[in-house]
């Protein structure tokens, strides 16, 4: 029995749940707590990556930077690059209710997705960056595995606390008031658009930073990283099955959503080797019905907002 | 809060759990780009990866008779799957070894942040990017197919050969098409040759023609796409080929597939051309043709030849390492390292006698001879072919 | 003379609060009655009730004798009842013909009289009849809408605020065409913020307060009752 | 550069690609505007459509055209029922669960036709036509039948929404909602016809992508961001807006080649889209604002 080797999957999977749980508490903020349908979470990601990954990798020819920073700088770097991308997508595309942002939010991560995929002097464009440093990475696998998870346990927690806390202040209640009833929270004066920005740049942030994390613990960074598909409506899925408007549900979609990707495909090797290659599309197959299914019968998430705090958005008519 | 640890843990204890103990089989993990966007290449690929398998299971299986398994594992060609897909063959099935990723973003990514750490062997049939030579992987990472910069450059000098002096350059805005494209300009431009159009395009486009004719107002008569002829490149192909923009059409490996003369029709592909890496030996590439057509394969298909190659070289290093998975990247160098009793695809009993008598062994392969570099690169021999009534049909070596 | 529409006992409201407590009307055929009351008083809900378009918790609704509680919208239409909403009560990006025809949505054969009929009680509206009727005015809208209902040849019309926001000259025109509408056999039950005006015309009132029947009787009763005045009417 | 060269080059294809844009967009802005929310799974639809074609050729050994009606047919059955059996049960919930439900969608069709049809790239017909020449002008057969089809479709479609008491009640579902439930229009029967024609749109696009350039896995999700701008920017509920959205991308991005890099071709979609977004939300034809 390999004990071990489950051990280090598992060490493994906790790592990628922190890094995603990152992006699906940046999407909490934006749609559970706000209502920004935020379609372009790749865009944050990778805005966030790709600076993590200039600021810290060694000098490399025919790219902007290697500046060979710590990795904290990196991270640090990645917030406030992504928080700063997203002000003036934020102000020009708050106008608009859900489904319009949504579209436009796309729009803007497929631009920057090609930005990062052509220019060389940027971005290394379709090479992607290499050497970008994980911190405590010259440990042994299973150890700096370890203490990899150690660092992003301790971030995830960090921001998770810092959203409850900030959830739970007048913020947050006004927050939720301007989602459930936006105008009678303008009627009561408030500066809706200017509370729903903030929103938008904080859940960016902290999507910047899940990048730069996920950069990291590769040690490189490529375009394919910022597939839509992996990095904008996975995040969703994870989301709206674990419950929007809960911190913990978000974090727990994460887990749920990769654990039962990584049990498809233990289910689906079982077919003969003959099948191999369907049983993967059978698998993408399964993942839809899942999701299918879990809207069907638990579409509030598995762990719903606190009742009395809820309405649910938007009218069931419109 | 107390739902939710207690989920977690039940989730985590689940995935493990479920996954059936490695037993008494060897096994070898095959990462591939199944889904995702080479999905169409990768089929074929892992079917010539598992060719060689049966071969070996058939010839009296690994070690003391055990079977090798492939393990097919889905990078979808993206970092998150990738790594996924390796720390799962890595530490659940235990695999000794993998033959993958396919793409080479995935293999950055796989090799970073599991295999070299964890001192697996991996070679990769198609991960051509020139990044990949420069990873500090504890010379753990292999690759059968050539950098891109290799077969840039000699596809440049052949072309200069071969007389044609001015180009245009359609190529893919991926990193096979890229470090391609950039190998071949610089060394085309040195040599003397004339560039007269280079453009990136996106996959996945519907229509190409204005790209095409942007190209074509340089004025060259041949276009060099650097795509995959049965993606993006076969589109290109295709509207090149019927709005007249150029006449002759020359590929690299990518376009080297049969997508091209089954949609588009032999006749009207007189003067195109595409290079491919094979063996010195053209008589390992027949053998290969031979065994993957027996098995129902199509051997012109893309990297079915660097796949087949990169499975059979990690079941002998793997034979050589006696199994022993921290062994197997330095028994990688030893069975193919240009001295030794040559052994041709196919030929696994013969290795593995030898292998058990303890005398020296060197694999020449249907895309090469694979003697590694310091780098775990191969430099490639180059083929050009074109494409006659079966099928491509070798014309002539590339330097 | 047995009641066309009852309401008996109706509570509800939207969700977890109720805002009608127990309100009891009745209509006869061919009769106008108007419900006034102060702001908040659940007028509108009270109408709305009828169409189930709020959380009825007790009471029932009943149309010529069949109970309608909880019935979906179309099938209420079918028993005769059409709803005019206070906003939002024209097909905007139709011409005032379409409008007219959607009306219509549930009859089949030959509509020609019935057309000859709105366009008779509506001469304006057949001048535009080929208008968006998003672009009309707010006069000729209502009169769209008010048209569109009577398409279906309904036993009884619910208006919810029909004047609300038009000039006096509108509001005497709607009230006469009203009065048309029910020499036709129609009855009519509307909603009206202007009570004096609307007591004065009708044949019979309700009073509402805070979601519970205050007073009833004719027009020409509940005007002349002092409490009634004291209320909202002002003077 | 010649005008024939840019007609034929640039304003061409642009038309070619802009129709096949169009038939999605007028499908997605009709699911927009009568049921209110942006449908992912519109271009995967679009594949499976394209593939049911590809099914029928290959068995039947028709011609593609002779099997657009029964692919349009077959492909509406499948919306309607991918609506009763996941989109009907999500109807009283906020529309982003419906959104969040056709992604799923998306994904399962698109798995489906990889499983049946595997993934490489095919086409109906072999080999390669080259365009006839109408006074210097160059143009295939298939290109004029894929634009005209467009039109005969899209006007088809007007004739409906326009003419027929169902087709009002679908404008009027997406009008005035409440008001056409209060008219007595079944909302259901609404939904449904709304899927048969969505459907059939579908397929019809899905068969003139294959039938111009090839049949890939991927090709409807490829094209869903290009077709959900030209909806918006045509205005939402607009069908002639669809229309006139999907040839503005179709040829914007070809034209895009003369100013822009050729990478950046596939992001001119989105840059008219977020232009348009910031200067008229409304779209061209004055739309709805969702």
């Amino acid at each position: 029995m390999e004990w071990i080797g489950f051990a280090n999957y598992a060490v493994f999977m906790a790592i990628f749940i922190c890094i995603y749980a990152l992006l699906s508490l940046g999407l909490n903020i934006q749609w559970g707590f706000t209502g920004l349908f935020n379609a372009g979470i790749a865009g944050f990601f990778a805005v966030g990556a790709y600076t993590s990954a200039v600021l810290t990798s060694p000098a490399a020819d025919g790219r902007l930077g290697g500046f060979d920073l710590p990795f904290w700088v990196g991270w640090i770097g990645a917030m406030v690059a992504a928080a700063l991308i997203a002000w003036p997508i934020g102000k020009i595309c708050l106008r608009f209710r859900s489904d319009y942002l949504a579209i436009a939010t796309i729009g803007v991560a497929e631009i920057i997705r090609l930005v990062i995929k052509s220019e060389d002097w940027l971005t290394n464009s379709a090479r992607g960056i290499t050497d970008i440093p994980r911190p405590l990475g010259d440990l042994s696998y299973t150890m700096s595995q370890l203490a990899y998870l150690g660092i992003v346990m301790a971030i995830l927690l960090v921001a998770y606390l810092m959203v409850e806390r900030q959830i739970a202040s007048p913020w947050g209640r006004m927050m939720r008031a301007i989602r459930d009833n936006e105008d009678a929270a303008r009627a009561m004066g408030k500066d809706v658009p200017y509370r729903r920005l903030e929103a938008f740049i904080f859940g960016s942030a902290l999507m910047g930073l899940g990048g730069a994390l996920f950069a990291h613990f590769n040690r490189s960074i490529t375009p394919e990283a910022i597939d839509p598909m992996v990095a904008t409506f996975l995040v969703w899925i994870m989301l709206i099955l674990g419950g929007s408007g809960n911190n913990r549900g978000a974090i727990l979609g994460v887990a749920v959503v990769w654990i039962i990707w990584s049990l498809s495909e233990i289910v689906t090797d079982q077919f003969p080797h003959e099948y191999a290659v369907k049983a993967k599309y059978l698998r993408i197959f399964l993942i839809g019905l899942m999701l299918q299914l879990v809207l069907r019968f638990r579409p509030e998430g598995l762990l719903p907002e606190a009742s009395g705090e809820r309405k649910p958005v938007g009218k069931p008519s419109d | 809060m107390k739902l939710f640890q207690t989920a977690i843990a039940a989730a985590l204890l689940g995935a493990t759990a479920l996954a059936a103990p490695a037993h008494a089989d060897v096994k070898i993990g095959l990462i591939g780009g199944v889904t995702g966007p080479i999905a169409a290449m990768a089929p074929p690929m892992i079917a010539s990866a598992q060719l060689a398998i049966d071969q070996v299971n058939a010839n009296g299986g690994v070690l003391d008779g055990q079977k090798l398994i492939g393990v097919v594992g889905d990078s979808a060609c993206n970092p998150q799957n990738g790594t996924d897909a390796a720390t799962k063959a890595v530490n659940i099935e235990g695999v000794v070894a993998i033959v993958g990723p396919h793409c080479s973003g995935a293999v950055l990514a796989v090799a970073n942040s599991v295999t070299v750490p964890a001192g697996i062997a991996i070679i990769t049939p198609s991960g051509t990017s020139p990044e990949i030579t420069s990873l500090d992987d504890k010379d753990t990472v292999f690759r059968t197919v050539p950098s891109d910069d290799y077969q840039g450059r000699a596809l440049a000098r052949t072309l200069l050969d071969r007389g044609t002096k001015k180009v245009a350059v359609a190529y893919l805005n991926n990193d096979y098409g890229k470090g391609l494209a950039e190998a071949f300009k610089s060394e085309f431009e040195a040599k003397g040759g004339e560039i007269a159009g280079y453009a990136a395009h996106e996959g996945e486009k519907a229509s190409y023609r204005s790209n095409l004719a942007e190209l074509a107002s340089g004025g060259a008569d041949t276009l060099v796409i650097l795509d995959y002829g049965d993606g993006s490149g076969l589109t290109l192909l295709r509207q090149a080929l019927e709005n007249g923009f150029f006449e002759n059409f020359v590929g690299a490996d990518g376009m080297k597939s049969d997508a091209t003369f089954k949609e588009l029709g032999a006749e009207n592909l007189t003067t195109f051309v595409a290079s491919s890496p094979v063996g010195e030996k053209s008589e390992a590439l027949e053998m290969f043709n031979k065994a993957f057509s027996e098995a129902g394969g199509d051997p012109s298909a893309i990297f079915v030849t660097t796949s087949y190659d990169a499975a059979f070289l990690m079941a002998l290093a793997v034979e050589k390492a006696g199994g022993d998975k921290t062994k197997v990247a330095a028994a990688m160098r030893e069975i193919s390292s240009g001295s030794g009793e040559t052994i041709l695809p196919g030929e696994w009993a013969k290795a593995k006698e030898l292998i058990a008598a303890g005398k020296a062994i060197d694999y020449k392969g249907a895309a090469g001879d694979h003697n590694f570099d310091e780098k775990g690169d191969v430099p490639g021999a180059y083929a050009l072919f074109k494409v006659g009534a079966n099928g491509f049909e070798m014309i002539g070596e590339m330097k | 003379m047995k009641p066309l529409l009852q309401m008996t006992d109706l509570h509800g409201g939207y969700g977890d609060a109720n805002i009608l407590h127990g309100v009891n009307l009745h209509v006869a055929p061919a009769e106008i009655v108007v419900i006034v009351g102060p702001n908040g008083a659940g007028k509108s809900t009270a109408m709305k009730a009828i169409f189930g378009l709020l959380k009825i918790r007790g009471g029932s609704v009943t149309v010529g004798g069949v109970d309608i509680t909880g019935w979906e919208p179309n099938r209420i239409v079918e028993a005769g009842v059409c709803y005019v909403p206070q906003v939002d009560n024209v097909f905007r990006e139709m011409t005032v013909h379409e409008n007219l025809e959607m009306g219509a949505f549930l009859r089949s054969g030959d509509l020609s009289a019935a057309y000859d009929r709105v366009y008779g009680l509506f001469p304006d509206l057949k001048e535009r009849r080929k208008a968006l009727a998003g672009n009309l005015s707010g006069g000729q809208r209502q009169m769209v809408a008010m048209g569109r209902a009577l398409m279906l040849e309904p036993k009884i019309l619910l208006l919810d605020e029909p004047t609300a926001g038009l000039s006096p000259k509108y509001m005497e025109q709607i009230f006469q065409i009203s009065r048309d509408v029910r020499d036709t056999g129609v009855a009519i039950l509307l909603v009206e913020q202007h009570a004096k005006q609307a007591l004065a015309f009708a044949d019979r009132g309700y009073v509402l307060a805070s979601g519970c029947n205050r007073h009833e009787g004719t027009g020409a009763d509940l005007l002349a009752d002092r409490d009634v005045a004291d209320m909202f009417l002002g003077g | 550069m010649g005008a024939l060269e840019i007609i034929n080059f640039y304003l061409v294809p642009g038309l070619v690609v802009g129709s096949i844009y169009a038939l999605g967009a007028v499908g997605i802005t009709l699911v927009f505007a009568i049921l209110r929310y942006a449908h992912l799974a519109h271009g995967d639809l679009a594949t499976l459509g394209a593939f049911l074609g590809l099914g029928l050729v290959t068995a039947l050994g028709i011609s593609p055209y002779l099997a657009l009606t029964a692919v349009m047919a077959l492909t509406a059955v499948v919306a309607v029922g991918i609506d009763r059996v996941f989109y009907d049960y999500l109807r009283e919930r906020p529309k982003i669960v419906t959104v969040m439900a056709s992604l799923g969608i998306a994904l399962m069709v698109r798995a489906i036709v990889q499983m049946v049809w595997g993934v490489d790239s095919q086409t109906y017909t072999r080999g390669i036509v080259r365009p006839e020449n109408w006074f210097g002008i160059r143009v295939r057969d298939r290109e004029l039948i894929t634009i005209v089809a467009m039109i005969v479709l899209v006007v088809a479609l007007q004739l409906f929404l326009q003419r027929s008491k169902w087709g009002k009640a679908m404008r009027a579902m997406s009008d005035n909602p409440d008001l056409a439930l209060l008219s007595g229009v079944d909302n259901g029967k609404v939904v449904t016809i709304t899927w048969v024609i969505v459907g059939g749109l579908c397929a019809a696009a899905g068969l003139f992508l294959g039938l111009n350039f090839e049949l890939k896995a991927m090709m409807g999700w490829s094209m869903l961001l290009p077709m959900f701008a030209a909806a918006i920017l045509g205005g939402v509920g607009r069908v002639e807006g669809a229309v006139l959205g999907g040839l503005i991308v179709g040829v914007a991005e070809e034209m895009s080649t003369l100013f822009l890099p050729t990478e950046y071709k596939a992001a001119t979609a989105f840059a008219i889209l977020l232009l348009m977004l910031l200067v008229r939300p409304t779209g061209l034809l004055r739309g709805k604002v969702l």
